[in-house]
């Protein structure tokens, strides 16, 4: 059973990253008056990508690309999506925390071992970017944790389920907020598209990539922003719940079923939401970017959780 | 008058340990130093000496048979005073053995020029 | 009597390797090597023994020597780095002078440390480690140049510490009549509470200084960094940890848990404390550009969690600190072994701006570091992940989000600057004059495999080293955690490593198959760079340099090492001082004769006026 | 400033001591030892003189130490002396009336002081006056004759056999009679002879020889030196 | 009741100074011998004093000398205490003197050893005479004959440090001298049970101002704060063999004797509190005025005011367990600074200056004498396991035994200070073995004369900081003894 929804988890996760990296592309080419490539050409691209010549920099080059994608995999494992969990009661949150690093280590390695110097300044600019926006994740989820008084993110899709969506509780309401002003950083949307700014750096970490090693950073890209977005829906959107509607035919398959559209629907409106960010403002640089991270969401957060351990 | 018979001894005794020490404190060639310690020495001695007297003794020595034990000065302060002026001589000549070279090293005897160790 | 005949045992055999070290050269690094191992075999042997033995009487206090699973598990630790650093040197050393000093000294260290852990009563404790303290001293110095003013540094600190250690340990005895572990635990109770504050306050200092607990970290940083490697290895992994078994034989030994709960204003300081030296020296760590000042700094950082996870006082934070101060040994000691094997072999060179790409040239030690800063950073599969997850847990769970913030952005300063080790040594591009560097040898290779393959063991299998753990903080007077062979069972999350491994081994599987699916790629030179068309000049082809530029920028104008510099300046005052001071000593007489009859005429004028005598 | 400074230290000190000196009247001394010396000190000793008594019976051993501080002096003058280099002034002879009167006096100037440290339990005087007069002695011979110099060696001799002398006659003490350092073993005689008061005129003796000897060689230093 | 035979403890100080007289006739007769003098002289001495151990734990030895009943005449009162002194000093004596054998090189060698002797004899009178004017003679010829010793080298230091000494020397002598003509003329009477008796506790100024007096006649000696400004002078212009001694030995004697008066005379219980601060002062000038000394053996003179400080804090507790720590202090520091300083000697002798500096890479080129010096700053700082830290020990024990917070504010005072001594010692020993030298000289160790009795006082330190309950009985009756008045004056006035 767990094997099945593993398969299943990955399979979603995969399809919806791709939709999204399209869907992306799509919306910007809209509000850009264009008509834009098909909703479906990240796919065809990575088919495409996979039978041209790569160059390979060592044995580092190829590990690191493998892990970065492992990492990102194995996070889908631990989200709870709508019903379907395949181990979120293997360490929680504070694992997904953990292995949300493997996938950027993994990206940082690979290119490093590349020896150029863009690469490494992207990923230099990228861990900078990381560090700070960590900052008002990891009070966000401590937030969440210490409201919820458990570090089990299936449990605290569950209690919203029964009570109500976190992003609606006058208590989490701040935290909320912070995550929202951090999700373009998450997802490397500009204004943060600092560590890939393709114009300057020439892409950054992925300057090297060609090939199936571009491919498979494509699918890593894809699954980022589905995870960013999915670790959103479940912490304040309920995941899979809506307003309880659906409470009736929960355990069932078709509960699960129901659940998982609800989960993704959400997804996709959120996703939509920063694209349009994304398209409207310019790229900041790296200190503005920083400094920004660090004055607006993440003294909202405090608030936050101030406030949250002020009530407990 | 009274007085003066009670504690002229004491008061020339004082006032030379009073001269000795000011002349330590104020002087500095050390060879009005080596005077100073000297004459701080005789008024230690001599303020034993006083010590011992007794009113109308006479001297320790039973040089005739009738003498009276009891109308003797102490014995004591002059035994003491005499090892004391000997170790007073040896002070002595140690000090200007060593003035004798400390001239000859720094041909001064003027010690606030002698500074060689310090700190 | 078998604990206090290994000890003899040990001390001989470090004279015997000075000795013999001058007329029989190679004879010494033999003699070391079996030492060292003998002693390991012994301690390993003495599993599940728990007695003690009166060897001494000193001045009236009976000197004991005791072992139990506490001690044991520390004891193992220590004789375990000891030897492998010790097989390290063998190469190390191999063309430095008078290394029959080094290789006395640092079985002296290891015996101190082994005195220290198996000590059954406070005063040979503070023996152990004192011996402890100078040794560690010769051995820092031992490079000379710039590490002298570092193990003066070190010196006085750790005289200031143990100092203090021996008031808290006199006092102690004033008020309990006794110095023997067993019995204080007994007896403590009948002692008020302010007196029990004022203790913990004097044996924190000495145990803060050890353990590096800002403020008292300054000693750290120049110390590890001048020392030779292999015994930085020591210094960072086990020495500093003894400030951590001081802490655990105070607190949960001596005191106990019923006590130390109700002496919360404390632990709360104490607590305040660790967060400030998990974040502050984290953020210092990626400032710096010297690799094993880089390592120190993040030694100070680690301890802060291991310092966080033993105040914190529930179950899972003291198992998470014991365990963490286990990997912390286990990777920061590799970590060191491998810069150790860089350094070697650039003859001294550790500077991170010089160096780069050697991924090529020494790969084994890549992998050593790679898996040493996986370990470092928690990630899962390595052993930290599992004491990391501990501490975090119970800092959530018990309402302390702000110390679980100061945890967590933590380990995201250390990815930051392990990367940065791990990028500017091995990755990037090869400066010319290193083309020629050789492999690491041999016996530098075996110390960084074993220990590599102990933290993988320990990350996929944590239940066995949490089974000792277990039976320590059950012999503190917790409730044992539910441990399995995989991972943690609690109601509030669990943690089961065998699923992560599992998925990351399925996943791993099916990912390399898909890409070995693709089109085989071209290996190509290091220079067959993409570089946007422009022209750059080889060897500027490399971005080692400040590799956080824009942090070091935002960083630097207000993260310094304020601390220190407090200290330096206070010293420089005290110099000041004591320069001045010497001064009534003028050189001329008359003074000095003034200051003699200043003094009785003082006397005498005191006692006439206020009769105070 | 700074000597008024120092009056009124000195000023304190002495005012101390007055207070003190209140306890103490004086001529009225009653004190304990030296009721006893005078009382019991001609039997006891069988010296006449109690000073001597005191000196070389009761206190000997402090006279021992004084005996050392004196041969220190001597000691310490010669090693501070030593290293210096002998410089030749030209000395100017001494005139034909004070050589003749020297040579003249100084046999009378030794029997004189031998007359002082035999007499030395008879009468005032004793071996520290004996030897000084002594010292006088040959002091003139030196102010006479500025090339003289004494026999080293017998001078030290006759120093180091002085002290030996006190110490041996102490030492024997050790094993006769009462068994104690410096005890007066021979026979007590009868007061006011010569030929009294046991082992005291023998150090008296020895004493004057050794206390001379060290004064010659104190002089006989500074004598090269100047 | 069965006499116990035992020799007569005056020899302790006869013969030494029986064999300093025969020195000069010696010398022209078998001058080779002369340099053998002190070393058979203390041998016998410490052999003496050892035999005489047993003795003395049971009960004091009164040895009578020249005279009729206790009061009257001179007494020696061989206590615990001043047997333990005159074991040290007899100790340290015979290495000293072995040690001199290679190392006096210069100068009137005879009257070298014959004032070296006499120093020591003047030592050993002082710990156990009874009687407070003998106490004053023999103090005397120790300073005397330190006078002369430390104008010995003939060289402008010397000389300068000699004569301020001197005159410093003399003037506490006077003042002694002074305080001890009050005293006699107020009871009438020098020995010192005696006095004892008839004081039972200083209570008015005709007390209290001899006992000023007298403490800072003594205390010149001893080395307190304000009166030890003689001391750095002295102990480093001396031959280094004479500096052990004077840091060793000299300086404690005075501190004994100033202990003596103190304890038996005026039981003065009320001005311990004010020597409680003074020690601590002491300590804390010393140690800071040595820190940043550039001269080796100037550093150690100050080390050596700070240890007296620290052992005028011990004795100042005046509890038993003070005092046995405070004479605990005082072996090790006798042991220590001695060692230290004739290992400085030859280091000297090898490098030819006294700065610092200039011992750089000693440790390779004496590697011994490098190994003793170290050991003998470890011992001073107070590291384990030498016996430094065992006398620390046991003064901070007695020190927080009283359990008031004045002493833990001390205490916190004399850490500074440790760490302070911590940070010059240290910085000696890295210039000894981890800064490189300049010059290629060969390596060449310090004469075998020098290097055993080096040995012997390293492994003494060690030995001690190990099993210091080998001395702890004879330490706790020298303190019991010391402190307790009343069985004092039983044993000496029956």
């Amino acid at each position: 059973m767990n094997i099945l929804l593993m398969i299943l988890s990955a399979i979603i996760s995969l399809v919806t990253g791709m939709f999204f990296l399209g869907l992306a592309r799509k919306i910007m080419a809209m509000i850009h008056w264009r008509y834009g490539p098909p909703i479906y050409q990240p796919l065809i691209d990575v088919i495409r990508y996979f039978h041209q010549r790569a160059v390979s920099h060592g044995f580092i080059f190829d590990l690191g690309i493998i892990i970065s994608l492992i990492g990102s995999l194995l996070v889908v494992f631990f989200l709870p999506l709508g019903n379907i969990s395949s181990f979120s009661n293997s360490g929680g949150l504070l694992v997904i925390l953990y292995i949300l690093i493997l996938s950027p280590l993994g990206l940082a390695l690979s290119s490093g071992e590349s020896a150029n110097p863009n690469a490494s300044i992207g990923i230099s600019r990228k861990l900078i970017l990381t560090l700070s926006y960590e900052f008002v994740l990891i009070i966000i989820l401590l937030s969440l944790m210490s409201q919820y008084q458990t570090i089990s993110l299936q449990e605290i899709v569950m209690l919203q389920a029964r009570k109500v969506w976190s992003f609606a509780s006058w208590k989490l309401i701040l935290p909320g907020i912070a995550y929202l002003l951090i999700l373009p950083a998450m997802l490397g949307f500009r204004p943060f598209e600092i560590a890939g700014a393709s114009q300057e750096i020439s892409a950054g970490p992925s300057v090297e990539f060609g090939g199936k090693y571009l491919a498979l950073n494509t699918i890593n890209h894809g699954l980022l922003h589905f995870i960013t977005i999915a670790l959103f829906v479940n912490l304040f959107l309920g995941g899979g719940d809506l307003f309880g509607i659906f409470d009736s035919i929960s355990g069932t398959f078709w509960g699960s079923f129901v659940s998982l559209i609800i989960f993704l629907i959400k997804m996709i409106l959120i996703f939509v939401i920063s694209v349009f960010i994304n398209a409207v403002f310019p790229r900041l640089r790296l200190e503005q970017a920083t400094k920004y991270i660090l004055y607006y969401p993440l003294s909202i957060a405090i608030v936050g959780l101030i406030i949250v351990v002020a009530i407990n | 008058m009274d007085f003066l018979y009670n504690y002229i001894y004491y008061i020339g005794a004082f006032g030379l340990i009073l001269i000795g020490l000011y002349i330590l404190l104020v002087k500095h060639n050390l060879i009005k130093m080596i005077i100073g310690l000297s004459i701080l020495e005789t008024g230690v001695n001599l303020f034993i000496i006083t010590l011992g007297y007794l009113d109308n003794g006479t001297a320790p020595i039973f040089s005739k048979e009738n003498l009276e034990s009891n109308m003797m000065v102490d014995p004591v302060p002059q035994a003491l005073v005499l090892t004391a002026i000997v170790i007073g001589l040896a002070v002595l000549a140690l000090a200007l053995s060593l003035a004798i070279r400390l001239y000859d090293s720094f041909k001064t005897l003027n010690l606030k020029k002698i500074k060689e160790q310090k700190w | 009597m078998i604990l206090f005949y290994m000890m003899i045992f040990a001390f001989v055999g470090a004279f015997l390797i000075y000795f013999a070290g001058k007329s029989f050269p190679r004879i010494k690094e033999i003699l070391a090597v079996v030492i060292s191992f003998l002693l390991f075999l012994f301690v390993a042997l003495l599993y599940g023994k728990d007695f003690q033995i009166n060897y001494h009487n000193f001045l009236g206090f009976h000197l004991f020597l005791r072992i139990n699973m506490f001690s044991w598990l520390f004891a193992l630790t220590i004789t375990f780095l000891g030897f492998l650093s010790i097989i390290f040197s063998l190469s190390y050393m191999k063309d430095k002078k008078n290394n029959a000093f080094y290789y006395m000294n640092m079985l002296f260290v290891n015996i101190a440390m082994l005195g220290i852990v198996l000590a059954g009563d406070l005063i040979s404790f503070f023996i152990f480690w004192e011996i402890m303290s100078w040794s560690t001293f010769l051995l820092i110095s031992y490079k000379k140049g710039s590490a002298l003013p570092a193990s003066m540094k070190y010196i006085i600190m750790s005289i200031i510490g143990s100092l203090s250690m021996l008031i808290g340990i006199l006092y102690l005895y004033d008020l309990t009549d006794t110095t023997i572990i067993s019995q204080l635990s007994h007896i403590i109770r009948f002692i008020n509470k302010g007196d029990v504050i004022f203790v913990v306050i004097l044996f924190s200092i000495a145990f803060g200084i050890k353990n590096a607990v800002i403020p008292f970290h300054n000693w750290l940083p120049p110390a590890h960094s001048e020392a030779p490697s292999p015994f930085s290895a020591i210094l960072s992994g086990i020495l500093i940890k003894m400030g951590v078994y001081g802490f655990l034989l105070l607190f949960y030994v001596i005191i106990g848990l019923d006590i130390i709960f109700h002496l919360t204003g404390l632990t709360i300081v104490l607590n305040v404390l660790a967060a400030i030296t998990i974040i502050f020296p984290t953020f210092l760590a990626i400032l710096q550009n010297d690799a094993k000042r880089l390592l120190a700094w993040s030694t100070v950082a680690q301890a802060g969690y291991i310092f966080m996870g033993i105040t914190y006082g529930t179950e899972l934070s003291v198992a998470g600190g014991i365990f963490h101060f286990l990997n912390h040994a286990i990777f920061k000691a590799l970590m060191f072994l491998a810069v150790g094997a860089i350094e070697y072999r650039t003859k001294g060179i550790r500077d991170l701006n010089s160096l780069g790409g050697f991924i090529k040239k020494m790969p084994f030690t890549f992998a050593a570091m790679l898996i040493g800063a996986m370990g470092l950073i928690g990630l899962p599969l390595t052993n930290g992940f599992v004491s990391k997850w501990l501490i975090y847990k119970t800092l959530i769970l018990n309402g302390s989000p702000f110390l679980a913030f100061a945890a967590l952005i933590g380990t995201w300063g250390t990815i930051l600057y392990s990367y940065k080790l791990i990028h500017n040594i091995f990755l990037g591009q090869l400066p010319a004059k290193f083309e020629n560097i050789q492999k690491a040898p041999f016996s530098m290779k075996m110390p960084m495999m074993i220990l590599s393959t102990i933290i993988i063991f320990f990350g996929i299998l944590p239940g066995i080293p949490l089974q000792f753990i277990n039976k320590i903080i059950v012999s503190f007077g917790y409730h044992p955690l539910n441990v399995s062979l995989f991972g943690i069972v609690s109601d509030s999350g669990n943690l089961n490593i065998i699923n992560i491994l599992a998925a990351t081994f399925v996943i791993g599987v099916l990912i390399v198959l898909f890409f070995r699916s693709g089109r085989k790629s071209v290996r190509v030179d290091q220079y067959d760079n993409y570089a946007a068309g422009s022209f750059i000049p080889k060897e500027k082809y490399s971005y080692t340099n400040s590799f956080y530029a824009p942090l070091d920028r935002f960083l630097n104008s207000f993260l310094k090492d304020y601390i220190d510099i407090f200290y330096c300046k206070s010293a420089a005052l005290i110099r000041h001082f004591c320069n001045g001071i010497r001064k009534i000593y003028t050189g001329y007489v008359g003074s000095y004769v003034m200051y003699i009859l200043l003094f009785l005429a003082v006397l005498i004028f005191v006692q006439l006026n206020w009769s105070v005598f | 400033m700074k000597k008024f400074f120092s009056l009124i230290l000195l000023i304190i000190i002495v005012v101390g001591m007055i207070y003190t000196i209140h306890q103490i009247p004086f001529g009225k001394n009653q004190s304990k030892i030296g009721k006893y010396f005078v009382a019991n000190g001609k039997d006891e000793t069988g010296a006449a003189n109690i000073v001597t008594s005191v000196v070389v019976g009761y206190r000997s051993f402090d006279t021992l130490g004084e005996v050392t501080v004196l041969f220190l002096a001597a000691i310490g003058l010669g090693a501070i002396l030593t290293t210096t280099k002998k410089q030749n002034h030209d000395i100017e002879k001494a005139s034909l009336i004070l050589n003749t009167g020297c040579r003249f006096l100084f046999p009378l100037v030794l029997l004189f002081s031998a007359y002082i440290f035999i007499h030395g339990h008879l009468s005032p005087g004793g071996g520290f006056q004996g030897g000084a007069v002594v010292a006088s002695g040959f002091l003139l011979i030196y102010l006479a004759c500025p090339g003289k110099r004494i026999n080293k060696v017998g001078n030290t001799i006759s120093e180091s056999v002085g002290g030996l002398i006190f110490i041996i006659l102490g030492a024997i003490g050790l094993f006769v009679g009462d068994r104690y350092f410096l005890a007066n073993f021979l026979p007590k005689g009868e007061l006011n002879t010569l030929f009294s008061a046991g082992i005291i005129p023998i150090i008296y003796i020895a004493l004057g020889f050794k206390v001379g000897s060290e004064l010659n060689s104190v002089i006989d230093k500074m004598m090269e030196e100047s | 009741m069965k006499e116990i035979t035992y020799i007569n403890p005056v020899l302790l100080i006869a013969v030494p100074l029986a064999l300093a007289f025969i020195i000069p006739i010696l010398k022209f007769v078998w001058e080779k011998s002369i340099k053998w003098i002190p070393v058979a002289g203390f041998l016998f001495d410490l052999i003496v004093s050892i035999t005489l151990i047993p003795i003395v734990l049971q009960k004091n030895i009164i040895v009578k000398i020249g005279g009729t009943t206790t009061p009257f005449s001179i007494n020696l009162v061989v206590g615990p205490a001043g047997l333990l002194l005159s074991i040290m000093i007899s100790l340290a004596g015979f290495l000293v003197a072995i040690y001199a054998l290679k190392y006096i090189q210069e100068g009137d060698k005879t009257k070298y050893h014959i004032l070296f002797m006499l120093l020591l004899t003047g030592a050993i009178g002082v710990v156990l005479t009874g009687d407070i004017f003998n106490l004053f003679v023999f103090f005397e010829v120790l300073c005397i004959s330190s006078y002369a010793l430390v104008g010995y080298l003939g060289n402008r230091a010397g000389i300068e440090s000699s004569i301020k000494y001197l005159i410093q020397g003399s003037i506490g002598s006077s003042l002694l001298l002074v305080g001890i003509g009050l005293i006699y003329g107020q009871y009438g009477t020098l020995n010192m049970a005696d006095l004892a008796a008839q004081i039972k506790t200083a209570d008015s100024i005709s007390l209290f101002v001899p006992m000023f007096f007298m403490i800072t006649g003594l205390g010149i000696e001893a080395a307190i704060f304000p009166l030890n400004s003689w001391l750095p002078d002295a102990h480093s212009s001396a031959p280094s063999s004479i500096s052990a001694v004077l840091s060793g030995i000299a300086i404690e004697v005075g501190l004994y004797a100033m202990m003596r008066i103190l304890f038996t005379i005026f039981a003065a219980e009320s001005f311990m509190g004010f020597l409680l601060f003074l020690g601590v002062i002491t300590l804390l000038i010393g140690e800071m005025s040595a820190f940043s000394q550039n001269n080796i053996k100037r550093m150690l003179a100050y080390s050596s005011i700070g240890q007296i400080g620290l052992i005028v804090f011990a004795f100042s507790i005046a509890t038993a367990s003070g005092l046995s720590g405070g004479f605990f202090q005082m072996i090790s520091h006798t042991l220590n600074k001695a060692l230290l300083f004739l290992a400085t000697g030859f280091m000297i002798y090898r490098t030819g200056s006294m700065e610092i500096s200039s011992f750089r890479g000693l440790g390779k080129k004496m590697p011994l004498t490098a190994l003793f010096f170290t050991i003998g700053t470890f011992s001073i700082i107070g590291l384990p396991p030498f016996v430094g830290f065992a006398s620390k020990f046991l003064i901070f024990k007695a020190a927080l035994a009283k359990q008031e917070l004045l002493f833990i504010i001390l205490i916190a005072v004399i850490i500074l200070t440790t760490v302070i001594e911590g940070a010059y010692f240290f910085r000696i020993i890295q210039t000894l073995y981890f800064k490189e030298s300049d010059d290629k000289s060969s390596k060449q160790e310090s004469a075998i004369t020098a290097l055993i009795p080096m040995f012997i006082f390293a492994l003494l330190i060690l030995i001690l900081g190990i099993y210091p309950n080998w001395i702890m009985k004879f330490i706790h009756s020298a303190a019991s003894e010391l402190l307790n008045k009343m069985s004092y004056l039983r044993s000496v006035l029956g």
